[in-house]
């Protein structure tokens, strides 16, 4: 790999909340366009991670932070516009999150705070958004509707559609499908493959199989702590860590 | 069984206790509404009070208390919605907001004929507004601010966490994800407390005894510095200051004052009763 | 909007917000100002001993008289009466309405409670004179009904709204962990709630007291009406007393701005706004502490 | 598991027959029929939101305290229908202790807790209180931990301490079921470990039956496995076979990871 592929790249990264160490002097790279995903136990630090990527982090007046965080070679929590930061990295959290509005108004969001007003525009960013997320088909004919009448599966799909409506680079995921079927599931799986060749996503998860499914390269963290990062079906087949292992193969967590 | 008896005769007690705070309530409004409701009629509301207020209406009265209680709002929703949005959204948990904190539950606590010395000393000596509706209004503004600042804040925090969080995840910034994604959930939280803080000052009489109210206008105010009757000093006047009123002028002003301020509030109650059935998170 | 504007507008806003937040502080600080600014001046003349302990309040009189002694003693009994009737039934229909009514009849209550609150004070006070003074009168062979029990009664309904309601909030906050784990050892619902819902709430049902003891010595108007004001030391609760609120509504009609009948009026306010500020700081310790308790 | 133990061997303790379950209008438990074996430790997985809870607390009727529930069929514990209106329910919750998902001793000292049970239920005198908290301290290996704190409040205790207390608790009204819904979900991977082990331990003279939503613990811990899925019961059968043989093919997706 060149570093012109590197997306972010983290330095000796530790984060405290009122003075806990969520997470361990940390350091890896994400490269563009792959999909990285994070698996491990409950409390073992992969949200926090993924919340010090786009400064989500910030919003808990006890969080601290040492260690570098550099996205395209800046340094994100150094004199960095954090509203321009969350426009490059969107989030898709673990429960859907519609805002009270109706579909149009939810993708329309994002453009609309960044200054946005020519319904023409925006309209023609919601269909593009809904087509790259897989909901177009599904909802065209009640973009007016109430976002929270959509099932739980489209309102996730919703969510990544709203993301990209504000045109992203990253694209962070939280556990996407924790609450949904095994069809929505697939479906989540299917929108991730295709949005990779376009974005750069990092993928949290708690189910391991979904990790071997999708995932180009794969990070085991435990108690804040990268125990093992590699390529997908390396980390599945022959893990270098006994601990790595023992998560994959059920024997905790 | 022990347990059983023990449990029956136990909420049998609570059930008594409840009783004997709800019943009162129900007994006092029948009794006003009674003896009240004869004395009801165009000209009790809408003319000036003759012979010596013992006859004619109570006009100045109610107007009075309109323009004391717009006043009061004017002054102080928006600063108390803005205080809330500081508390809620703005400040950490620090000393100047804990601070703040411990002023608005002294506020709160402060009583009523304190706010109306305060509003003595300050609006109508130190300003020189004198005995004024400015005045009152001011006094009563302050005294309501805490009322407006809870219920906003409640408010405020009743707006689910994620909606401010999916707001600022897609760049927008504290004040536009405030005023787009977090402020028009609240609004009906912030209009209850509103209508709260406004049925209160209808009601209050202390706070205006030394700021504004008038024993007896024979004109309505022209203009902010003027003095007003009020409703509430009006039934009080003439409950106690003044002999041989009749019985049913007085429980007619009662209930004037009691009917306006029980629809306020009942009026908040239901706008946010709605509320919390149309909202679905 | 380009970059540099949004800033400026983001920054400008939040000054505001923080400036609005301040006033709170601000006017708390004004109060107590102004209340000394007017009422210190009395102390040139009667020391504080006088003021407080003094058993007679003759502000009229030649030379005047300034001491709080009767009103604050027509203050106490008349709070503690309405204390002694308001406390027990308060915290009963509390637990009635948060632990024992179903859902609708809850509403209701919770409904009416909030009516009462609303009730302006000057409407019970005149309720209080017309239908409970004469009751008491010929009930016990006085003189006259308004009397120091007539105050206490009225003042136990009107700290009522307060008690009910805080102590509602105190008992609704219990996690629901607490009444599974009870019920799930067989519990009845009274055991549950006596022995685990009310020991877990008891910081905020002493909050909700002390709120509406608060709420009782700052009642004016209706108290005014039903005491009878008489400013003597009460050696009953069957004679009418005066406190010290009613004493500041009744005669800052009559004295002279600046004057030192004036002055003492306000410094009765001082002794109020202390009091006061010194029992809701309590309480609101007390209701923190529940707070931190139900986060757990 | 490897020991492959026939189901009609085992003597049931609950037996549902047609069980349904109704909030207001949602179908939360739909025809449930099955028999959990006495002295084992019956694991019920399935995921979130697929009723597993709701069965659960089917067991001690503690779904009652939820206003529009509704519910029909047949529950036997002990030959005796408890969904039967006239059951007494402090009886049947003396029968049956429940251990929660959060650790929730009582706001008080953890003396109290274990004592709790006792008192209202005036199981025995004040003065032999104190051996029986050392008895069931010592049941949960706790005795020699707390023994010189037993008056502090049960709340200062870790996570995995108090989870050890709940136990405690539910193990002093002398339970013929122990009904655990998610008992490991807040500790960590070496608490739960121990917890699972004190499980086998009780097993002994209790029968327990746990709600998981983690499928290794299932697989690990129990004797035998009921899947769940959208308020249905998909499977029932002895663990080993349920993780190495499902029978239907949705058992199937859920334990090899395809959704949950």
């Amino acid at each position: 790999m060149v570093t012109s592929d590197i997306k972010f790249d983290i330095q000796s990264l530790n984060v405290r909340f009122a003075g806990v160490q969520a997470i361990k002097d940390l350091t890896l790279q994400v490269y563009a366009n792959e999909i990285f995903t994070i698996i491990g136990p409950a409390n073992s630090g992969k949200t926090s991670f993924l919340y010090s990527l786009n400064r989500l982090n910030d919003l808990n007046t006890t969080f601290r932070l040492t260690g570098t965080v550099r996205l395209d070679n800046m340094d994100i929590y150094l004199n960095y516009d954090v509203a321009l930061l969350r426009k490059r990295v969107g989030i898709v959290f673990a429960l859907p999150a519609p805002l009270p509005l109706s579909i149009f108004d939810n993708i329309a969001y994002g453009p609309r705070m960044h200054g946005l007003k020519n319904r023409g525009k925006l309209m023609e960013i919601v269909e593009k958004s809904l087509i790259e997320a897989y909901l177009w088909e599904e909802v065209k004919d009640r973009l007016n509707t109430p976002a929270f009448n959509l099932s739980g599966g489209q309102q996730q799909r919703l969510c990544i559609a709203r993301n990209l409506a504000v045109n992203p680079e990253v694209l962070l995921f939280d556990e996407p499908t924790s609450g949904l079927d095994p069809i929505s599931t697939a479906k989540v799986e299917d929108a991730l493959r295709l949005l990779k060749q376009k974005y750069t996503i990092i993928l949290v998860t708690n189910n391991v199989a979904q990790a071997a499914r999708v995932g180009d390269r794969t990070a085991f963290f435990l108690m804040g702590e990268l125990i093992e990062l590699d390529e997908t079906n390396k980390i599945f087949t022959k893990p270098g860590e006994k601990r790595t292992e023992d998560y994959i193969t059920g024997k905790f967590g | 069984m022990n347990a059983k008896i023990q449990e029956k005769i136990a909420s049998r007690i609570l059930f008594f206790c409840t009783v004997m705070v709800v019943l009162p309530v129900v007994m006092i409004l029948a009794i006003i509404l009674y003896k009240g409701i004869g004395a009801i009629s165009w000209e009790f509301l809408f003319s000036m009070p003759r012979n010596g207020m013992s006859a004619g209406g109570i006009l100045p009265a109610i107007l009075g208390t309109l323009y004391l209680v717009a006043g009061a709002v004017l002054f102080a929703l928006p600063l108390g919605v803005l205080t809330a949005i500081y508390l809620v959204e703005y400040s950490r948990d620090n000393f100047l907001s804990r601070l703040i904190k411990l002023a608005i539950v002294n506020l709160a606590g402060v009583p009523s004929v304190v706010y109306g010395l305060f509003g003595l000393g300050i609006f109508v000596t130190f300003f020189q507004f004198g005995a004024s509706i400015l005045a009152g209004s001011l006094t009563l503004g302050i005294m309501i601010l805490p009322v407006i600042i809870t219920a906003s804040r409640e408010a405020l925090e009743s707006v689910p966490q994620s909606f401010r969080v999916v707001s600022l995840s897609l760049g927008a910034s504290k004040w536009q994800t405030i005023r787009h994604s977090v402020l028009p959930h609240a609004l009906p939280g912030i209009l209850t407390g509103a209508i709260l803080g406004i049925g209160r000052a209808a009601g209050e009489t202390a706070p205006i005894l030394f700021t504004v109210a008038a024993f007896y206008l024979p004109k309505l105010p022209t203009s902010v510095f003027d003095q007003t009757m009020a409703l509430p000093y009006h039934l009080y006047v003439i409950s106690t200051q003044v002999p041989g009123i009749a019985e049913n002028v007085r429980y007619g002003t009662a209930l004037v004052l009691v009917f306006l301020v029980l629809m306020l509030n009942l009026f908040a109650i239901i706008v946010r009763s709605r509320f919390r059935k149309r909202k679905k998170w | 909007m380009n970059y540099r504007a949004h800033k400026l507008k983001e920054a400008v806003i939040e000054k505001i917000i923080l400036l609005s937040g301040i006033t709170s502080i601000v006017i708390v600080l004004l109060i107590f100002i102004f209340l000394l600014k007017e009422g210190l001046s009395l102390f040139s003349s009667v020391s504080i001993k006088d003021f407080i302990m003094g058993r007679n309040w003759y502000p009229i009189s030649n030379p005047p008289q300034y001491g709080i002694l009767p009103l604050i003693m027509g203050s106490i009994l008349v709070t503690v009466g309405a204390a002694v009737l308001s406390i027990p039934v308060g915290i009963g229909s509390a637990l009635y309405i948060a632990e024992i009514a179903p859902q609708k009849t809850r509403e209701i209550l919770k409904a009416g409670i909030e009516l009462l609150a609303a009730i302006p004070s000057v409407v019970i006070g005149f309720i209080g004179m017309i239908t409970l003074s004469p009751l008491i009168k010929n009930l016990f062979h006085l003189p006259t009904g308004l009397t120091a029990l007539s105050g206490a009664i009225t003042l136990a309904f009107m700290a009522m709204p307060t008690i009910v309601s805080i102590a509602e909030d105190a008992i609704t906050a219990v996690p629901r962990q607490y009444r599974d784990a009870a019920m799930a050892m067989g519990a009845t619902r009274w055991q549950t709630t006596w022995r685990i819902v009310a020991h877990a709430a008891r910081p905020g049902m002493i909050a909700a007291l002390m709120l509406g003891i608060g709420r009782v010595i700052g009642e004016t108007m209706a108290v005014m009406m039903v005491t009878g004001n008489a400013a003597l030391i009460p050696h009953s609760i069957l004679q009418p007393v005066r406190t010290l609120t009613a004493t500041i509504a009744a005669e800052m009609g009559e004295s002279v701005q600046g004057g030192s009948h004036y002055a003492a009026l306000f410094a009765i306010g001082i002794v109020l706004f202390i009091i006061t500020f010194l029992i809701n700081g309590v309480a609101d310790i007390y209701l923190h502490r529940n707070r931190k308790k139900g986060l757990k | 598991m490897d020991d492959e133990r026939n189901m009609t061997n085992e003597k049931s303790i609950i037996k549902t027959r047609n069980l349904n379950l109704f909030y207001e209008n949602f179908h939360a438990l739909i025809d449930i029929t099955m028999e959990i074996p006495e002295q084992n430790i019956t694991a019920i997985i399935g995921p979130s939101g697929c009723g597993k809870s709701t069965l659960l607390r089917v067991f001690n009727r503690m779904n009652d305290v939820i206003e529009g529930v509704r519910m029909e069929g047949e529950v036997d514990i002990d030959g005796q229908n408890i969904l039967d209106p006239a059951v007494d329910m402090v009886a049947l919750r003396k029968k049956v202790g429940m251990v929660f998902q959060r650790p929730n001793p009582f706001p008080l000292s953890i003396f109290d807790n274990i004592t709790f049970g006792l008192e209202i239920h005036r199981l025995t005198q004040k003065k032999n209180f104190e051996v029986i908290v050392e008895h069931f301290l010592e049941q949960v290996l706790l005795w020699d931990d707390l023994k010189d704190k037993l008056h502090k409040s049960a709340l200062s205790l870790s996570l995995e301490q108090q989870q050890r207390l709940c136990i405690a608790r539910a193990l002093t009204l002398n339970p013929e079921i122990i009904l655990m819904d998610e008992p490991c979900s807040a500790l960590d991977p070496i608490a739960t470990m121990r917890i699972e082990e004190l499980m086998q331990e009780l097993k002994k003279e209790y029968s327990i039956v746990i709600v998981t939503h983690n499928m290794q613990q299932a697989a690990r811990a129990s004797d035998y496995t009921g899947y769940l899925y959208l308020g249905r019961l998909i499977e029932f059968g002895v663990t080993s076979q349920i993780f190495t043989a499902p029978r239907e093919k949705l058992t199937e997706n859920y334990i090899s990871g395809r959704f949950g």
